[in-house]
């Protein structure tokens, strides 16, 4: 079995001044090559989870590991955080400069590229994900979806080895989140994506963990199951997939 | 900038009173209703964005924005400064009530006058705007450095050097307010120029 | 996330009345504040100690507040004994002495200074912020001012939230803080974003008002009721500060 | 057929300072009983249209009609928004009190009841919504799911006739969501519902409408519609609708 790219050993976390932990022993190994769905109810702590792993929060016990390395301080986890790259949920939340180009620059500047492969990186991105032309674009009138597609290449301009989603696809349009999945299918990176949308986590990913009482559990009743459901039949309200 | 309570004579807090609520209520006379909530969350975000630490060499200091407060709020700038002391003194107890005049016209006064002399420049875009809203960002805090100076001085003549050694270790500082407002003025202008322009709000 | 641990609370401090607390705190600071002799800012800060005390408010917090206070006191001793004219009270130092005045002056000061800071801890921030805002209205403060004051509280925390997932933002793409021109823009288009986005919610806020039916008014409920213990607490608070202003008119007189 | 409460002709509008409108000859009568659900793309104008209804946006051209009524100025608006309440996307936008009980209160402040029927109203409202002892909470502290119920509550103490929700669901969990179902379904107020959400659209609405090109189409292939889904079977994860 590869070395993990990224474990996590008995940590535990809890929010300074609420009762009870949100993550309580969580053990877990993420490995190159997986593509992890991670699902539950509001508050269960899904983001916390990312949030840990990227050294965002601190765990109160437990050990982070990033290629087998201990990762503790701020400066370790500046190492994880340019290996995986996490997009969060709010896209309004990731678009730091008011050009799309200056934003998608941001990553590879601060990996200490030049001005002038930086810009290069960033156009190059842009054009990977089909938004070519879209540099000089102002970032507050994008759109929804748009506004997706540019954090996720604000994310992939640092050529991240793995990707974490946190429900990417909140709010998006069937055609949008087609285009995420295929995007994502043609990266063929690694990743972990939280998502209350079944559809988009069954295309998109192949084992699917969930957090209960604070414990990350591989879903024990993990059965691909047929459901029957009754929708109007609309021009793009769903797609079909097996 | 803050002096704290205990420091200054009676005459200088009262007089900073006065002037304080002479300018909140010019300021609150600006802000209709309607307007109320702009103010507000704008408020709010000043008060936010001073949280933000700015490393100038090896030391880290906060932001103080009074001149880009000045640039975006005009008159009603005081109502703001003197809501963002409150909170203060409420929150982390920096500062008490009695000093809040004083504190209030440190802050809001040249902020105004900053936006009041520079405002055409602010409007006016390239070049110029880039040195206006530098010269915002600059003077608002050598002004409230000042006058953190003028109270401290007028309160006793013991007070004189401490009055020097604050102003002197806002220089670096006021460099770093002018070349950041400067920037981030750069960019409203880009993104949302009404903000630098609503003269509903502005002075 | 702004987190107000002071003011909540069982404590006999927080059951007062918002209203007579604010008037409690005004009038004890403003006595200790204009004081001229120490035994004033003495017996209020013992008032505020008491407090403070009664308050129960979290030992930890009082100790990290009461250091922050006391930097500037701590920078005032070192500057304030050598500066202020009389007489040397130790032997000159190229040829800088400390003076008895200026020594007697630092006292005062850290005397006031404290003072003010437990009457504020105690008596301040124990109010809940939503209770402020109607303190303030019932002792005068305009409307409006009072308005803007709740309605800038309660966005405080959503936009400081926002800030601090843009601030996330930042570090997940390798944001380093440095004085750098790079690390400056950064810093800017943080602001420039937190500011643009304020704005932006402040006209759907708008909006969402006047689906609300707002037509350029604010009402409020009405809101406090005042008991006994209230009365007696205002009345007692009101007692240490006359005493403190008539030690200090003795004083002051005494020195006339 | 009923007159409609609310009726759009020939409504056109275009956001100042872009080239094409988001809606252009929109044709439309909502009338008393239906439940309608609104969906589309990002950025098709679901959201524009909603505004337009409300009077927050002024169309370029056409006519809103309120009970037959011609709406035109801002006064007039008013008694439309006293008929209809609205539910933005964002809980944060619409909760502008610190504490829940002067939050809900407000909308009744506004329609001139007292501070005490007003007070009553609120606390009414919110006993009704589940959410009995909330008054004096702080806005700041609730969970995702609370500020939605809470701006609901804030809409429904104004006694609205008719509601039109852009979103409610949002980012909440299944769980949240339910309970939106049953409150809706408990109220059995008309609706406009806009959703990227078919599992919630087809609970809580009857009839299905697009935006294409600026225009307003039912949906002309509405046939119920049996489609076989795949997914993990989740303890949380799914349920099943008829
Ligand atoms: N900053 C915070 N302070 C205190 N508690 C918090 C904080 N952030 C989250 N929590 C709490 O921690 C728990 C887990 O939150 P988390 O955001 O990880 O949940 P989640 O599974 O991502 O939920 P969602 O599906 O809503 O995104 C929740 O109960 C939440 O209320
Ligand atoms: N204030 C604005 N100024 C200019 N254009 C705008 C503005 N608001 C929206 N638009 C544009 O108008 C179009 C319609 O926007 P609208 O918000 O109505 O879409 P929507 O259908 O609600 O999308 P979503 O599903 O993302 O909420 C979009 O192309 C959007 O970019
Ligand atoms: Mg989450
Ligand atoms: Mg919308």
């Amino acid at each position: 079995m590869s070395e993990p790219l990224l474990a996590l050993t008995g940590v535990r976390y809890l929010y300074p001044g609420t009762a009870r932990p949100v993550l309580d022993g969580v053990d877990f190994a993420f490995r190159p090559g997986e593509r992890i769905g991670l699902f539950g109810p509001n508050g269960s702590g899904k983001t916390t989870l990312l949030h840990v792993m990227m050294g965002l929060l601190r765990p109160d016990a437990g050990e982070v590991r990033f290629k087998g390395a201990l990762a503790v301080t701020e400066k370790d986890f500046r190492a994880v955080r340019r290996g995986i790259g996490l997009l969060l949920q709010h896209a309004d939340d990731q678009i730091i400069y008011p050009t799309v180009l200056d934003d998608v620059a941001f990553g590879p500047l601060n990996c200490g590229l030049s001005p002038h492969e930086a810009r290069d990186k960033a156009e190059a991105t842009l054009a990977l994900l089909g938004l070519e032309g879209f540099g000089p674009r102002l970032s507050h009138r994008l759109s929804g979806g748009e506004k997706k597609l540019v954090s996720l290449a604000g994310v992939l301009a640092m050529d991240p080895e793995a990707l974490f989603l946190d429900e990417p696809t909140n709010g998006l349009d069937p055609e949008t989140r087609e285009r995420i999945v295929s995007i994502l299918e043609h990266l063929g990176k690694p990743c972990i994506v939280i998502s209350h949308d079944w559809d988009f986590l069954v295309q998109a990913t192949d084992v699917y963990y969930s957090i209960e009482q604070g414990k990350l559990c591989r879903n024990p009743d993990f059965v691909p199951h047929r459901h029957v459901h009754v929708h109007p039949l609309g021009d793009h309200a769903h797609h079909h997939h097996s | 900038m803050h002096i704290s309570e205990g420091v200054l004579s009676g005459p200088v807090l009262a007089c900073g009173w006065a002037l304080a609520a002479g300018g909140v209520a010019l300021g609150l006379r600006r802000v209709d209703y309607d307007r109320l909530m702009t103010v507000a969350i704008l408020s709010a975000a000043f008060f936010v964005a001073s949280l933000v630490h700015v490393p100038i060499g090896p030391v880290s200091v906060h932001l103080i924005l009074n001149g880009l407060l000045g640039a975006v709020l005009g008159l009603a700038a005081f109502p703001a400064v003197c809501i963002a002391l409150l909170l203060q003194a409420m929150l982390f107890q920096f500062g008490g009530l009695v000093v809040l005049g004083v504190n209030t016209v440190d802050m809001a006064l040249p902020a105004v006058v900053c936006a009041l002399v520079f405002g055409p420049l602010l409007r006016a875009g390239g070049k110029a705007r880039l040195v206006g809203a530098f010269c915002c960002g600059f003077l608002a805090v050598l002004g409230a450095g000042l006058l953190t100076a003028l109270a401290l001085a007028l309160s006793g003549e013991a007070f004189l050097t401490t009055a020097k050694l604050i102003l002197l270790a806002h220089v670096p500082i006021m460099c770093a307010e002018g070349v950041l407002t400067a920037m981030v003025v750069g960019f409203l202008a880009k993104v949302r120029p009404e903000m630098l322009a609503s003269s509903g709000l502005a002075g | 996330m702004i987190d107000e641990p002071l003011s909540r609370g069982p404590s006999p401090v927080h059951r007062r009345d918002p209203r007579f607390r604010l008037v409690a705190c005004l009038a004890l600071s403003l006595v200790a504040a204009l004081a001229v002799n120490s035994g004033t800012p003495l017996v209020i800060l013992a008032a505020g100690l008491v407090m403070t005390g009664l308050a129960r408010l979290p030992l930890g917090l009082v100790a990290r507040r009461f250091t922050a206070v006391n930097a500037f006191v701590a920078f005032l001793w070192l500057v304030l004994p050598f500066t202020t004219p009389g007489t040397p009270v130790t032997a000159a130092f190229h040829g800088i002495a400390a003076t008895r005045e200026g020594v007697a002056l630092a006292t005062l000061i850290t005397l006031k200074a404290n003072a003010v800071f437990f009457c504020v801890l105690s008596l301040l921030a124990t109010i809940p912020a939503p209770a402020l805002g109607g303190a303030l209205r019932a002792v005068g403060v305009p409307d409006k001012f009072a308005f803007l004051f709740l309605f800038t509280y309660r966005y405080l925390h959503v936009i400081h939230e926002e800030y601090g997932r843009l601030a996330t933002a930042a570090r997940l793409r390798g944001f380093a803080p440095a004085t750098s021109l790079h690390a400056y823009r950064t810093y800017a288009a943080l602001v420039a974003m937190v500011l643009v986005r304020a704005y932006d919610r402040s006209q759907r806020v708008y909006q969402a008002m006047l689906l609300r039916g707002f037509s350029g008014r604010f009402a409020s409920l009405d809101g406090f009721r005042a008991g006994r213990g209230d009365l007696a607490f205002l009345l007692a608070a009101l007692a240490v500060a006359v005493a403190g202003g008539a030690l200090d008119l003795t004083f002051w007189r005494g020195h006339v």
